[in-house]
């Protein structure tokens, strides 16, 4: 049976591969993308989304989503996604037309309309999108089989030394995602940073020859220069967002420990942590299944296969 | 050559433990200690130290009591289920033949370092409300101390209280914020080594049979090794606080990081959490030596080794 | 009727007007300890030596204290009380030396020496305060009672939107000294703002003859340019002379019981005296009970500024 | 210093005399006893059209709010007003807190007819402030008197909100005057504090009628007689307000008055209350977690110098109104005659 999902997200290097991932597989469905601004603006994150769409032949609803974060000041990243968002690679024009709703109706239409239970989240940017969905039509909590967000972790941070980069720029909206009756699975750093793109993998990808897979070489080789330059990943870039795809694809991808996540909202130095409770220490019940260990090649088998069939595909289709 | 020690206490097993380190080793010269509040009440700290240093044979050592509250704080609780109601986990001590030195433990402190020749170091294995207290009444003082040794925090093993505070620190954060940024070195040693700094009851074997000390240990160990069987579900228990004080003997048993570390106060979950900057983010002045790894087994062998023989010689 | 008093001061030009308030009107100052504040805890100790020596008070000791407050780095307020804290007024200072550095532990001893007898009168951050009840958790029970210049409960702050610069500038020293168990006596910004000295007072101070009005009269200029700025009229706020008058005659005004804390984790609000104004709970009785304080409800202030211009000579 | 004279910058016009047109008002609120008296004001004054209602959770939880503003708009002969049920709790997740002892467990003072009244329309109250706003660009002025969540979400799904409405007065929060759920903090921001800093921070013309005013504009007895001596509408107002006198009696005031509290919104942003004092100053939200979490942190320290302007200040706070404007809410609910709504009690079988 597969995975039905809605992709939210800030495209983003690694949130460029999880939606060739997405469309690649055949384990998952991908119902629709919608934007929200995260690591660039919402401008030039939703380009990016309707241009990754063009290159690798995915025709969906696309949906612009929320400008900025509920309640605090809007932070980026250019330093590690240049100045477009997706620097790098040659954006093609974009071949879809941006579907009219705004992002938060196209997640509750799309959930409500699909049976209950059958419809995954995996938010890879800001989680402002999910909280707005949840809070403008509460039922879709209950009809959501699970929500599976990259972002957090259990030991430090990113952004800042102890949260994470799509916590930290909407703390409020995570904490809501995390509180809410759903199930819902973090992939944090611990987990992503294992998911790193090394040079074999990079040459595997170049080996397939397709446009498609140029364009992901020039996404990775980018994406690598600024992580090894502002985090020193020297062996290769960390591609976060690519795990969560990856677990629906397979859950043997990685494991997880169940715990108690909470988003600290009033630290001085530590605004934006995933606090992270396997404990029991709080004495609340686990609300959230944590990813702790990564099978690096079954990650990487599985995204060089989607790469090579949908270059099939789309090849196919273009010539 | 021994280097002039103060030790900052709040007796508690691994407390006590730590202090028959400290008295064990040559290479410390223990001049004074100071008692705080944390894992029990000051009145049972204060005791339990003078006790211990009579069972010891060092009475000459003055024992001050210090701050029984953290600084700011009032919602701070004691360790007892972990360290018994009175803190020496029902092991019974013979009272000592004196009472505690009549100065306040900042004022002990001041006398002691500036009557030292050489710099003192100053062990800190409890809440540090005092060592704050210290920096804050007398910072010339302070200024003189060669350095700072602490068991508290955690940079990646975070917490044990909380998920992401250790009890010294989450029991006065106001006060661990300021020691941090005090000016005057620090060494911390937190979780990511005392939780690898492990011992299993076969390894006090060497005390078994032995002398008044021994046995007060050996009953320490069982009932610190009960209680950690409760809720972890072994017997290998975290030496936390006589790590420091090994720390101290011979600083290469660990390998530390110079680090920025800052001390959560505010937030509502994270309180207490030393927020330890390991990928240099913040762009902080990195100033603190924090402890990362550490020499196990070494470590092992200089606690049993040294107490054995501190038993040996005190006797019966 | 004098009143034995330890005045714990930050010596800016407010500062010295309480000392010469205290000296005319029944202060026995039994020490005077500095603090960080208004200027560097070196400045203020110089300036108080200077004022005390000016007034003939050579035997009272001077301790400086605390260089920084407890958690957070040093703000001083020279544009306040100029770069020597007196004015720049060019007054000679005195070469006499302060009695010691451990302003809060001699605080501790004199209350230890004479137990149950003293007033602390404090005008500055609460540093050494704070600092003293670390050292002796006895010491409520060893001072007779508190009065501070500090807190703003219902009115604006000036070092902030709510804060009050004393709080402000320490409040974790702040917080101990109002959970602290004895009568203490907030003196702030709602009645101190009260206390404008009219033109005609301003009159007397500058014709008069007497030296110790011939010594303020020129100190005083730079507070007047900065209230002139803040309050549009030439004027002076007596914010420590007021703590002062009420510390040896708490009769010149009636007061009120409220439960107070400080805010230290506030975004914006950190250092405000969060007092419970609303009336909900029954008024709290005993002033010693930790956490309750006692604010000023109304003040004779004609009486008030007589015995100031009084003790100027004025 | 008459309505006509003052000039107060960035709300130039917005003071209506009796003739001009009236101001179209969305109200946002927790329909509890005071949001019932200020949707019947905004439903019955001639200087307001009242152009829609949203409900949100508060002084009761939204289904039971959403049913009393349904029943108040048919009370006052507008069935026609679109109501929206809105946010069911607050922006971060954290559980709901309600007042039923002070508003009833009806939310009507225990005096409610306790029958459902009308349909809410589709969508929820943030999706129709967002609507109403891009249907009449610059006219509609938003009067919260609840927790800020919906207008938070409604930032959220429509980031150039602020350039589409005419302004936003919220009933919430105090500046010198004490709190009511806590030491500082007055409910409505105290409940939501992390929504009421997005409202705050939104770059739109926002007025503050906080405890301040609310707490000084009383009904008495008198008052109540008077509503009863009136038409159908006159005892319904009347019976509803015996419980909530009956909390303040008891809780504040040791005598039986109530606030008005949330009608001073709709009266300020009409215009028909004209504050004697209401400095335009920076005004913040605290949303630490200390013992000032909600409190409305506003800059006066401007007050000796008669409030100067400040720069980057974008909130007009409402220090002083005239008490006796409860004489003029009591006249227009009891000169209200009869509704065509049976407002008899339905004797629940």
């Amino acid at each position: 049976m597969t995975e039905r999902l809605i992709l939210d997200c800030d495209p983003g290097h690694d949130d460029a591969l999880a939606m060739i991932l997405a469309a690649g597989d055949p384990r998952v469905e991908l119902l629709a993308v919608t934007t929200c601004a995260g690591n660039q603006t919402l401008p030039k994150v939703t380009r990016n989304a309707l241009a990754v769409c063009a290159v690798a032949g995915i025709d969906v609803p696309v949906a612009a989503g929320s400008v900025g974060p509920l309640v605090r000041p809007q932070i980026v990243a250019p330093e590690i996604h240049g100045e477009s968002g997706l620097d790098g690679p040659v954006l093609p024009e974009p071949t879809l037309e941006l579907d009219p709703r705004h992002a938060v109706d196209l997640i509750i239409d799309v959930v409500m309309a699909e049976e209950p239970g059958t419809v995954t989240l995996v938010p890879t940017g800001p989680l402002t999108n999910i909280a707005l969905a949840m809070r403008k039509e509460p039922a879709i909590v209950d009809r959501v089989k699970r929500v599976v967000l990259m972002g957090g972790s259990y030991t430090r941070g990113n952004k800042t030394p102890t949260a994470e980069f799509n916590i930290a720029a909407d703390p409020e909206a995570a904490q809501a995602v995390f509180s809410a009756p759903w199930p819902v699975t973090m992939v944090g750093l611990d987990l992503t940073h294992q998911a790193t793109a090394d040079a074999d993998v990079v040459a595997r990808i170049k080996g397939i020859g397709s446009p498609l897979s140029s364009f992901v070489v020039d996404v990775l080789e980018f994406f690598g220069s600024t992580y090894r330059e502002q985090q020193g990943f020297d062996a290769g870039p960390p591609v976060h967002d690519l795990c969560c795809v990856a677990w629906l694809c397979d859950p043997q991808v990685f494991t997880t420990q169940e715990a108690f996540v909470a988003v600290e909202l009033t630290g001085t130095w530590t605004n934006g942590m995933t606090v992270t409770d396997f404990a029991g220490l709080f004495g609340q019940p686990n609300n959230t299944d944590v990813a702790i260990t990564l099978d690096k090649p079954r990650l990487w088998d599985m995204t060089v296969d989607a790469i090579a069939s949908l270059s099939a595909r789309t090849e196919g289709a273009t010539r | 050559m021994s280097r002039p020690v103060l030790i900052d206490t709040d007796p508690g097993l691994d407390d006590a433990l730590a202090i028959m380190l400290a008295v064990a080793s040559p290479e410390l010269d223990l001049r004074g200690v100071t008692s705080v509040g944390g894992n029990t009440g000051l009145q049972h700290t204060t005791e339990n130290a003078l006790r211990l240093l009579h069972l010891l044979d060092r009475d000459d050592v003055p024992v001050a009591a210090g701050a029984d509250v953290p600084l700011v704080r009032r919602d701070s609780r004691p360790a007892t289920e972990v360290h018994g109601e009175e803190g020496m986990g029902g092991v019974r001590l013979d009272p000592a033949p004196r009472g505690a030195d009549a100065r306040s433990a900042v004022q002990l402190m001041t006398d002691v370092i500036e009557s030292s020749a050489e710099p003192v170091t100053l062990i800190a294995l409890g809440p540090l409300t005092n060592v704050a207290a210290l920096l804050a009444a007398a910072p010339r003082t302070a200024a003189k101390l060669e350095r700072i040794v602490l068991m508290g925090g955690g940079a990646r093993i975070l917490g044990n209280t909380t998920p992401t505070a250790e009890f010294n620190i989450w029991f006065d954060p106001d006060a661990a914020s300021r020691v941090f940024a005090g000016g005057v070195p620090v060494t911390m040693v937190g979780l990511d080594v005392t939780h690898s700094a492990v011992t299993t009851p076969a390894d006090w074997d060497p005390l078994r049979g032995g002398g008044r000390m021994a046995r007060a240990a050996l009953g320490m160990m069982d009932f610190y090794t009960a209680r950690h069987l409760e809720w972890s579900g072994n017997d290998r228990t975290p030496q936390h606080d006589s790590l420091a004080v090994a720390a101290a003997i011979r600083p290469d048993i660990v390998t530390t990081r110079r680090l920025h570390v800052d001390v959560e106060c505010a937030g509502a979950l994270t309180r207490g959490m030393t927020v330890v900057d390991l990928e240099e983010l913040s762009g902080e002045k990195a100033e603190t030596d924090v402890a990362l790894q550490v020499d196990a087994a070494g470590f092992r062998d200089l606690l049993v080794g040294r107490l054995a023989e501190l038993d040996a010689r005190l006797g019966a | 009727m004098s009143t034995e008093l330890v005045f714990d001061c930050d010596t800016g030009i407010d500062d010295t007007m309480a000392i010469v308030y205290g000296a005319g009107n029944g202060a026995e100052y039994v020490a005077c300890t500095v603090t960080h504040g208004n200027v560097p805890v070196h400045v203020g100790t110089r300036n108080t030596l200077t004022v005390l020596d000016r007034l003939g008070l050579t035997d009272v000791p001077v301790h400086q204290g605390a260089a920084r407050p407890m958690a957070q780095p040093l703000m001083t307020a020279e544009f306040v009380h100029g770069q020597d804290g007196l004015g720049d007024a060019g007054v000679p200072a005195s070469s006499r030396e302060p009695a010691g550095t451990l302003a809060a532990a001699e605080i501790v001893r004199l209350a230890r020496s004479r137990p149950g007898e003293l007033t602390l009168v404090a005008v500055g951050p609460l540093t050494n305060l704070g600092l003293a009840l670390l050292l002796e958790p006895e010491l409520p029970r060893l001072v007779k009672n508190v009065v501070v210049m500090g807190g703003a409960v219902g009115v604006p702050g000036n070092a902030s939107e709510t804060g009050e610069a004393n709080i402000w500038h320490d409040p974790e020293a702040a917080q101990l000294v109002l959970d602290a168990p004895w009568d203490l006596l907030l003196v702030g910004l709602e009645i101190t703002m009260q206390t404008q000295l009219p033109p005609e007072a301003l009159k007397r101070i500058e014709n008069s003859t007497d030296p110790r009005a011939q010594f303020m009269w020129p100190v005083m200029q730079h507070y007047l340019d900065v209230y002139e700025r803040s309050l549009g009229v030439r004027t002076c706020v007596l914010h420590d002379p007021l703590a002062m008058a009420l510390a040896l005659e708490p009769d010149l005004a009636t007061y009120r019981l409220v439960r107070a804390a400080v805010e230290l984790r506030g975004e914006r609000s950190r250092g405000q005296v969060v007092a419970d104004l609303r009336g909900y709970e029954p008024v709290p009785e005993d002033p010693r009970e930790p956490g309750v304080v006692r604010i000023v409800d109304t003040l004779d202030t004609a009486a008030f500024h007589e015995r100031f211009l009084s003790a100027l000579g004025a | 210093m008459t309505a006509g004279v003052r000039d107060d910058g960035v709300h130039d016009g917005r003071v209506r005399d009796g003739g001009a047109r009236p101001l179209k008002v969305l109200l946002d609120c927790d329909t509890g006893v005071d949001d019932t008296l200020a949707i019947l004001y905004a439903a019955l004054h001639p200087a307001v059209d009242l152009v829609g209602v949203g409900s949100v959770w508060g002084n009761v939880d939204v289904e039971t709010a959403t049913r009393n503003s349904l029943h108040t708009v048919h009370m006052a002969g507008r069935p026609d007003v679109p109501v929206a049920r809105g946010a069911a709790g607050p922006l971060t997740g954290a559980p709901a807190v309600y007042a039923y002892h002070v508003h009833g467990q009806d939310g009507q003072g225990n005096a409610g007819t306790g029958r459902t009244v009308g349909e809410p329309v589709a969508g929820t109250a943030a999706e129709q402030i967002v609507r109403l706003a891009r249907a009449h660009p610059g006219e509609v002025e938003l009067v919260a008197v609840g927790p800020l969540t919906n207008l938070a979400l409604a930032l959220g799904l429509c980031p150039e909100l602020p350039g589409l409405v005419h302004g936003v007065t919220i009933m919430g929060g105090a500046a010198l005057a004490p709190g009511n759920v806590s030491e500082v903090a007055e409910a409505n921001i105290w409940c939501d504090p992390e929504a009421a800093a997005a409202v705050f921070r939104a770059p739109w013309p926002l007025t503050m009628v906080g405890l301040d005013v609310t707490m000084r504009t009383t009904l008495d007895e008198g008052h109540r007689a008077r509503l009863a001596d009136g038409g159908s509408i006159g005892r319904y107002v009347a019976g509803i307000l015996d419980h909530y006198m009956g909390f303040f009696a008891e809780a504040a005031f040791g005598e039986r008055r109530s606030c008005l509290h949330d009608v001073l919104a709709v009266a300020v942003a009409a215009g028909t209350l004209v504050p004697s004092l209401a400095p335009t100053v920076r005004a913040y939200v605290e949303t630490g977690d200390g013992p000032t979490r909600g409190q409305t942190v506003c800059d006066l320290r401007g007050m000796y110098m008669g409030y100067p302007a400040q720069d980057g200040a974008h909130c007009r706070v409402v220090l002083q109104t005239d008490p006796a404007f409860a004489e003029a809410v009591v006249d227009l609910i009891s000169s209200a005659g009869d509704s065509a709504l049976p407002l008899d009690r339905e004797e629940v079988a």
